[in-house]
């Protein structure tokens, strides 16, 4: 900027024109004139629901660099128009908080600290115990003679916070490996 | 052109000193009778502006542990339990005939506690108003009129020097990460180079949402439509038809805050319908805006450095010793 | 929910929150909705404006109350005494919508002679085994209904499994077509459902629910008359509940009391009517319908137990009613076979039925952890979930997770579940030792739901389609990533195995497509699966297309068509104001995309709205069809005359004007004949803990329910009568905050909300906090024999005492979000509650226990265990019983 | 109300909003009233400089500009020390603002503390004459609003004591003003020509105690804070060391250097704590609700009445 643009942007001087308390234009800086929205640089915007309580609040998820910008209501939607509750605004503090967790964390039995572990190797561990507690357990028939075809060793719990091609997922390989103890927050 | 120290309902510098590109004066109209203090606003607008959590204080203060606007608060929700009625209401005649029918003999008293009992809500925020102290005062410009007739803290003009703070009616504004009370601030000289935020922030009626066309955050997540955002004008009169409704359905205490262009302060952008005095909600009974006894102070002051000239002049008659 | 399946025919809420707007009346009991579904509330705030009566009845005055046109204040645990008291204000003063209650309801059926009400049994229905401590309900049944001859063993076959079974859609047992044997349609019979209705309930006078529930008889006049007045043609009341109803001894029937004043009101199908069931996970009532659940398979079939017999065949014949939609049972079992082990399901092999594992009476949550503490289960996957703090009786919860071989933890968070090792009372009291725990902990960073596609099933049945915003970070991943990767591995492990066992494994269908580094399956693919196609590969348009010979496959029968001609009806977003109230082009909703279920009830018998004003689904005579602003709930060219063969089955079977498709007789049913564990009416039983007495019989709470009696870790509180009782004289009622949610893993860890409610506080009235000396901002410990945990105290008029026959009770509010972990700990309410469940859903009591409050902070360290053994002696000493001693890690510190 | 008994509910018995303050207390650290303090000075000693000069007592002249040089480059430092973004201390010449005094007292002081260090400057070079001339002329005008201006500020608040006391605070600050360059000019002049800041010291530090005084009567309610706390403290410090300075500046002032010495710095000592105290006083008006209330409450029953 050269001194007469610099000059000529001393608000002193705009003040005289038209401003003279210099509490309006005069006083605007550049940043201000030309400021807009985060959310008009976004790359998308994915249209998600609310994660939390069942009413199931409409989102709009604004994505810049791979990264979610803003989480606000949908105002498309017949149930919220678009408005959210104190834990559906907070979406992106809950989504990228300081707290979330990114790596898996293993303690080994009798253990006094988490350890670090590959998301494979446990994988491999975790069909390990299955299929052992499984084998272990197996019980074809109850003491009566009649059929189980189960294992009552294993337990899984947790779905309603879950999407509903994840609980079939859960419930169709559970029963196959005959899981039966399959259970979430309906009961809680 | 108006100046700010006449109350009339227009703001100073707005729209005159915008010519073409003045928009329309915009600002919140907060219905406190269907807030549910959810705090929706407060989060909605956090995540809005990227303001930090600013502690984890549990006050026992109803469910309220947010306690005020702040640099790290733009709207805060106000929680007033009270032994009142929320309406005046009737009496409901058929159930006391039902309740003869169905032979219901020596009536009870209700609860051991006192029947009437309301719990308020209010969704307090910057009042933008028209004639604001924060604004008249600032000596840098950083904050302005803008071309919406809102009054926004410019972040990279603003240099902390504190003047708006004490000079807000409504205690609004506040700096951001400097010590509280003059009494635990250090008197170190000079300060360079601190590390804290140190500028003053508020409430911007979300300036940059506004810019794109975008209602402000606080107003878009409420769940019931307690705050609306919308033209002043369109609000007052929505405000008014609002007032009367309660009035017949008899709400204890209904009141419009802040509508009156009349008052100390021209009439706040962002005004209130509340139901009880506003002090109960933590909101002065009757702001005026400090500027508005500025000219006569300027002349106080005036008179008084001539009181001072004249004095000091009166000092060298008689001698050099 | 049973209560709404045995009732209406269908467990989900009977109508969709936009269409509270449309009542005159709402009632709002056992939920806060305004701070645990704020955005719902919006339309109830709608109502309210149009001049509604809101009606808030809850132990607490909550934000709800403060928005209510009247909050009336009720002992928690009293609901039945409360709305029983409706029910005999509508009877005894003629109030009863009399077409709709002779034409769509069971109140004409004669019931069987041997029945004996609860009135006349001293607080038991007939039927009662004190050995088996559960019921025969042979007894219940209609009169001359022709009940198999192996019936009565089959119900104890059923057991457990029975009241979910037909609960969640209702059988209409031995009926072999709509119309049940016997009826008087003068409702006269003192035998009929109608009289046997008025007799149960003639003794709940004002003055009865006053005593009873600590409310005034003007109140309660008050409410009844203004529910009746604003129902009949031209208005409607809704009901609206939440868990403040479910999670007690009486849950189920609690709920089946509201259900019978909706019917005899009229109120159920109508607009502004019905009862909605507002449900506390985002996809909570999804995780119901494809259940991730021990005794249902999608869509509510029945698991298979241990003692069913006859293979395939058996199961359909148990499965299926003969009349209503149930009857298509057999097509709805052998597609979801199908869909699970594809071309290896063959008629031959009785579509894999066999492969299906079977189950006991109850397999639910409580009883394995009962399994873990026994050591018998040793091995647990927890996915988005956290016991540790949400279930009841934390402590038991985390004795258990000390038990186990191996955990696995899936989360967004380290939640106290998976840091329960070393960071948890139990360590901080010497109860564990970090060194002594055997359990092996995977913890698994899961992704959220902004991080992957899928579908929520929402609180009214509407599967809302979510789309993946960003990649998750890292390890993180979503649980279908990790269930089809584990299932995957598990295949190619066991791939060639001869071991019969793994069969079922090595057959099951789990092609779906992946994409992305980290091989992400397409839930699309998995939604296709649940939505079900035909042999020619074609989507499904709808359950009425399914065939029990094997030609179609369907993950989830009521989900069907939710993908029809291949386009996912869950992702449909178009704005509500291009479309009509009903919304029927946003997203998807079982049954059928129904919004507002039975709305064939919202016309008369003979197809016409009941009134202009309250018009929504009525029957065209010139387009021969029933046509309105909904999809119908009923054949669309059945017409209302229609009178079944005697021939019909399945939906043939129900006649024109029965709008309960789903019940066999095609009717609301007010009494239930089967389907329920604890009767077939609802009876006011005091809570599992109580500091009253049952005010009506000597039978003090609900017979059914379930305890452990013999369980160290679950001992119970003394109660009224019991000595002991005078240390535990508060009723404790659990609850939320707006502010958190739930057992506070998405919320205590975020900084916005943790700084909005800070930390774990008590709610008292000044008159208890004077009583105790607590004070207002200073520390409380509340105290129960399962545990003593301290909080804040906040004073507050909100809390307030009750008078019941002249005595005074007290009642204290816990939140229960909080736990050792997150930017805001605390005391977990949970740690106090006890286990004793609801029969038919094994739900625990959390809304109605006792508890002691003394001021102070609680004993630290292992000073917690002493005190609490000290006063576990005490109160057993008192009890005349032997001590129970603390489990090994107690006295291995 | 729930009367029996020490338990009361939350909120059942609040006048206010839980007891919180409504407005905010100033968030200025103790430089600010330092500079009062300093900018008072400042203010007065370019009036006895310039005053000195037109009547030829250059003792005095020359003392009072290198005082009120050196406390005019004082106070720029005070300010900028107290911003919270120091490096952007130049935006304060962004605008010009009438409705802000800190504004306009930003200006006054730019002016007034260039031309007096500009002033002093040459005085010791010894050059450019006519430049010191303009630069001295200007220093003495904007000299007295300089050292009243400060008064303007505080009071422009809606801080009740600072707002209320709008008729006084111009006026006090100048006398304290006065009261302070005089005795500041006092400690440095030669005592053949220090007479005339003598008695400017003494008329200012009389004015001072007599306009204090007048400004807490007529406060009333909202004056009660000057009697508690540290602006109690401040205020009491302030009175005492002025009324002793004055006293041994009349008595033994003339004759005694060390008396004047002594006196003079009882006096700057005074004007200080005054500043502290009218400081202090505001702090505390904005923690109490009831200030504000209250005076609101009064005037809206006024405006009733009318």
């Amino acid at each position: 900027m050269g001194f007469l643009e610099l000059v000529r942007s001393w608000p002193v001087l705009k003040q005289l024109d038209g401003d003279p308390l210099g509490l309006g234009k005069a006083a605007q800086s550049e940043r201000s004139r030309t400021l807009r929205p985060r959310v008009a640089d976004a790359d998308h915007v994915a249209r998600s629901i609310c994660p939390f309580c069942a009413v199931g609040c409409a989102q709009l998820v604004y994505v810049e660099d791979g990264q979610v910008t803003q989480v606000e209501g949908d105002p498309a939607s017949p149930i919220s128009r678009g408005r959210l509750c104190p834990k559906g605004a907070a979406t992106k503090n809950m989504h990228a908080g300081p707290l979330r967790e990114y790596k898996v964390k293993y303690r080994r039995p009798y253990g006094t600290e988490w350890e670090e572990l590959p998301l494979e190797q446990a994988m491999d561990m975790i069909v390990d115990r299955i299929l052992r507690t499984r084998d272990e357990t197996w019980e074809d028939e109850t003491p009566e003679g009649n059929p189980a075809r189960r294992t009552m060793a294993i337990a899984n719990l947790g779905g309603a916070t879950l999407d509903n091609e994840e609980n079939y997922l859960i419930k169709k390989l559970c029963t196959a490996l005959g899981i039966v103890q399959v259970e979430n927050q309906a009961r809680i | 052109m108006t100046t700010p120290m006449q109350p009339t309902g227009a703001p100073a510098a707005w729209p005159d000193t915008y010519g073409e590109d003045a928009k329309p004066r915009v600002g919140f109209f907060t219905d406190t009778s269907i807030c549910i203090g959810c705090k929706a606003c407060e989060v909605a607008c956090k995540e809005w502006n990227l303001i930090p959590e600013d502690g984890r204080v549990w006050t026992g203060e109803s469910y309220d542990n947010t306690s005020a606007l702040g640099a790290n608060s733009w709207r805060h929700v106000a929680f007033v339990e009270q032994r009142k009625p929320l309406r005046l209401a009737e009496p409901f005649p058929e159930a006391d005939a039902r309740a003869g029918e169905a032979g219901s003999a020596g009536a009870q008293p209700a609860e051991v506690g006192v029947a009437d009992l309301r719990w308020l809500m209010a969704s307090d925020v910057c009042k933008h108003c028209t004639h604001a102290g924060c604004l008249d005062v600032c000596p840098t410009g950083a904050l302005f009129r803008t071309e919406f007739g809102t009054v926004v803290v410019q972040e990279d003009v603003c240099n902390g020097c504190g003047y708006c703070v004490p000079t807000c009616p409504f205690g609004v504004l506040d700096k951001r990460d400097l010590a509280r009370s003059p009494d635990d601030a250090p008197l170190a000289l000079p300060l360079f180079g601190k590390k804290e935020d140190g500028r003053v922030w508020k409430c911007t009626l979300c300036y940059d949402r506004l810019k794109g066309g975008l209602e402000p955050a606080c107003a878009k997540a409420c769940p019931t439509d307690s705050i609306q955002f919308d033209e002043l004008d369109e609000l007052r009169k929505r405000a008014e038809r609002r007032l009367e409704k309660l009035r017949v359905e008899r709400w204890n205490g209904a009141r419009l805050y802040g509508q009156d262009a009349g008052d100390g302060v021209g009439g706040f952008g962002a005004f209130f319908l509340l139901l009880d005095e506003p002090e109960v909600y933590g909101l002065p009974p009757d702001p005026v805006v400090p500027t508005a006894h500025l000219p006569k102070l300027w002349r106080t002051t005036a008179l008084a450095a001539a009181g001072l000239l004249a004095g000091i002049a009166a000092a060298f008659v008689g001698g050099r010793e | 929910m049973p209560s709404l399946g045995t009732t209406f025919g269908r467990g989900g809420a009977t109508t969709f929150q936009q269409d509270l707007m449309n009542a005159d009346c709402i009632t709002i009991m056992g939920s806060n909705m305004a701070e645990n579904h704020p955005v719902g509330f919006q339309w109830v705030l709608e109502a309210r404006e149009r001049g509604a009566e809101v009606i808030h009845i809850d132990p607490r005055f909550t934000r709800t109350s403060a928005m209510a046109t009247k909050h009336i204040g009720i002992r928690a645990g009293s609901d039945i005494a409360f709305l029983g008291g409706v029910v005999n204000y509508i009877l005894a003063n003629d109030r009863w919508f009399h077409e709709y209650v002779r034409c769509y309801t069971n109140a004409r059926v004669i019931v069987a002679d041997e029945f004996v009400d609860t009135e006349d049994g001293d607080g038991l229905f007939s039927g009662w085994d004190p050995e088996k401590g559960r019921y025969d309900v042979t007894t219940w049944q209609y009169k001359g209904m022709t009940v198999h001859g192996a019936a009565g063993q089959r119900e104890e076959g059923f057991k457990g499994t029975k009241g979910e079974q037909s609960g969640h859609g209702g059988h209409g047992g031995g009926l072999e077509h709509g119309d049940p044997p016997e009826e008087d349609w003068d409702l006269e019979d003192p035998r009929c459902v109608f009289q046997i209705l008025k007799r149960h309930y003639r003794r709940y006078t004002p003055e009865f629910v006053a005593d009873a529930c600590g409310c005034s008889v003007e109140d309660f006049l008050w409410y009844a008359e203004t529910l009746c007045r604003n129902s009949g043609r031209e208005r409607t009341g809704a009901f609206v509940y939440a868990v403040g109803w479910t999670q007690h001894t009486v849950g189920v029937q609690l709920i089946r009391t509201a259900a019978i004043i909706q019917l005899l009101l009229g109120n159920v199908g109508r607009p502004g009517g019905g009862v909605m069931a507002l449900r506390g996970h985002a996809s909570i009532q999804g995780s119901t319908d494809i259940p991730t659940l021990y005794n249902i398979l999608p869509g509510y079939l029945t698991m298979p137990h241990t003692e069913d017999y006859g293979g395939l065949g058996g199961y359909v014949e148990r499965t299926t009613a003969p009349a209503g939609w149930w009857g298509n049972a057999d097509a709805y079992i052998v597609s979801l076979l199908k869909a699970w082990w594809g071309s290896a399901a063959t008629e031959e092999n009785e579509f894999c039925f066999e492969y299906l594992p079977r189950i006991d009476d109850d397999n639910s949550n409580y009883w394995t952890v009962q399994q873990m503490l026994k050591g018998k289960v040793t091995g647990y996957i927890v996915v988005g979930e956290n016991p540790a703090v949400g279930s009841a009786n934390g402590r038991a919860q985390r004795l258990a997770l000390a038990k186990l071989d191996w955990l696995v933890v899936r989360d967004l968070v380290e939640i106290e579940t998976a840091a329960f090792w070393y960071d948890s009372p139990e360590i901080e009291s010497g109860e564990l030792v970090t060194e002594q725990i055997p359990t092996e902990v995977f913890f698994l960073p899961a992704a959220s739901h902004l991080e992957k596609d899928g579908s929520f099933t929402n609180t009214q049945r509407l599967l809302q389609w979510h789309y993946k915003a960003v990649e998750p970070k890292d390890d993180c991943r979503s649980e279908l990533w990790f269930y089809y990767h584990l299932g995957r591995m598990i295949k190619a492990r066991l791939k060639g195995s001869k071991d019969p066992k793994n069969r079922p494994i090595n057959d099951l269908t789990w092609e779906y497509g992946t994409h992305g580094e980290t091989h992400e399956p397409s839930a699309e693919d998995v939604l296709r699966e649940i939505s079900g196609w035909d042999d020619k590969g074609q989507m499904l348009a709808g359950y009425k297309l399914l065939k029990a010979d094997g030609s179609t496959s369907c993950g989830c029968w009521i989900y069907c068509g939710s993908f029809a001609d291949g386009e996912n009806k869950t992702a449909r977003k178009k704005p509500h104001w291009e479309q009509s109230d009903a919304a029927l082009e946003w997203a998807w909703a079982w049954p059928a995309n129904r919004r507002l279920l039975y709305n064939r009830a919202s016309a008369d018998p003979y197809g016409n709205p009941w009134s202009e004003r309250k018009q929504y689904v009525w029957w065209d005579p010139e387009q021969e069809q029933w046509t309105g602003i909904d999809t119908p709930d009923f054949d669309e060219e059945k017409p209302p005359n229609y009178v079944p063969s005697s021939g019909a089955k399945g939906p043939d079977a129900v006649a024109g004007d029965h709008p309960f498709i789903m019940q066999a007789d095609g009717l609301g049913w007010l009494y239930v004949p089967q389907g329920l564990e604890d009767g077939p009416l609802p009876t006011h039983y005091e809570p599992h803990e109580s500091p009253f007495d049952n005010p009506l019989y000597s039978q003090r709470a609900n017979p059914r329910r379930q305890q452990n009696k013999d369980l160290d870790e679950d001992p119970y509180n003394p109660v009224d009568g019991e000595p002991g009782s005078e240390l535990f004289p508060y009723v404790v009622t659990t609850y939320r905050l707006t502010e958190h949610h739930t057992a506070g893993g998405m919320t205590r860890f975020t900084p916005y909300l943790a700084e909005l409610q800070p930390q774990m506080f008590v709610e008292v009235h000044p008159d208890l906090a004077r009583e105790r000396g607590l004070e207002h901002g200073g520390w409380a410990t509340i105290v129960s024999m399962r545990s003593a945990i301290e909080a804040r105290v906040l004073v507050t008029d909100r809390m307030r005492p009750l008078r019941m026959n002249g005595r005074v009770v007290h009642q204290v509010g816990l939140p229960y979000h909080w736990g050792q972990r997150g930017y805001t700990t605390g005391g977990a309410a949970n740690d106090l509650a006890h286990m004793a469940l609801d029969p038919n859903v094994h739900i625990q009591e959390v809304k109605a226990f006792t508890c002691d409050i003394r001021p102070g902070r609680r004993p630290r360290g292992p000073k917690l265990a002493a005190f609490m053994n000290e006063l576990r002696e005490r109160v057993e000493a008192e009890r005349g019983r032997a001590p129970r001693r603390e489990p090994e890690e107690a006295r291995e510190t | 109300m729930s009367t029996n008994g020490s338990v009361t509910a939350v909120g059942s018995q609040m006048r206010s909003y839980y007891g919180r303050p409504i407005v905010k207390e100033p968030v200025w650290q103790r430089q600010v009233p330092v500079y009062f303090f300093t900018g008072g000075i400042a203010g007065a000693c370019s009036v006895l400089h310039g005053l000195g000069r037109v009547t030829r007592n250059d003792g005095l002249a020359k003392t009072a500009l290198y005082v009120g040089a050196a406390a005019d480059l004082a106070s720029p430092i005070l300010l900028v020390s107290d911003l919270g973004r120091p490096e952007r201390f130049l935006n304060m010449l962004r605008v010009f603002k009438v409705t802000s005094p800190m504004s306009v007292g930003s200006w006054i002081l730019l002016a007034s503390g260039s031309a007096s260090a500009t002033a002093a400057l040459l005085e010791l070079a010894g050059r450019l004459r006519p430049v010191k001339w303009a630069a001295e002329a200007v220093s003495f005008v904007t000299g007295p609003p300089l050292a009243t201006y400060t008064g303007a500020l505080v009071a422009n608040t809606a801080i009740p004591v600072w707002s209320e006391a709008r008729g006084e605070l111009p006026w006090l600050f100048g006398a304290s003003a006065a009261a302070s360059g005089g005795a500041a000019t006092i400690l440095f002049a030669p005592s053949n020509s220090a007479g005339p800041a003598r008695r400017a010291a003494l008329v200012g530090a009389v004015a001072e105690l007599g306009l204090a005084q007048l400004m807490e009567r007529r406060l009333g309610f909202v004056g009660e804070v000057y009697r508690q706390g540290e602006a109690g403290r401040y205020g009491r410090l302030a009175k005492s060391c002025t009324a002793a300075g004055a006293a041994l500046l009349a008595w033994r002032g003339r004759r005694s250097r060390l008396a004047a010495t002594v006196g003079g710095a009882l006096l700057l000592a005074g004007s200080a704590a005054l500043r502290f105290s009218v400081f202090e006083a505001g702090v505390q008006s904005a923690r109490d609700p009831r200030y504000v209330v209250a005076t609101q409450r009064e005037r809206l029953r006024e405006k009733e009445h009318a």
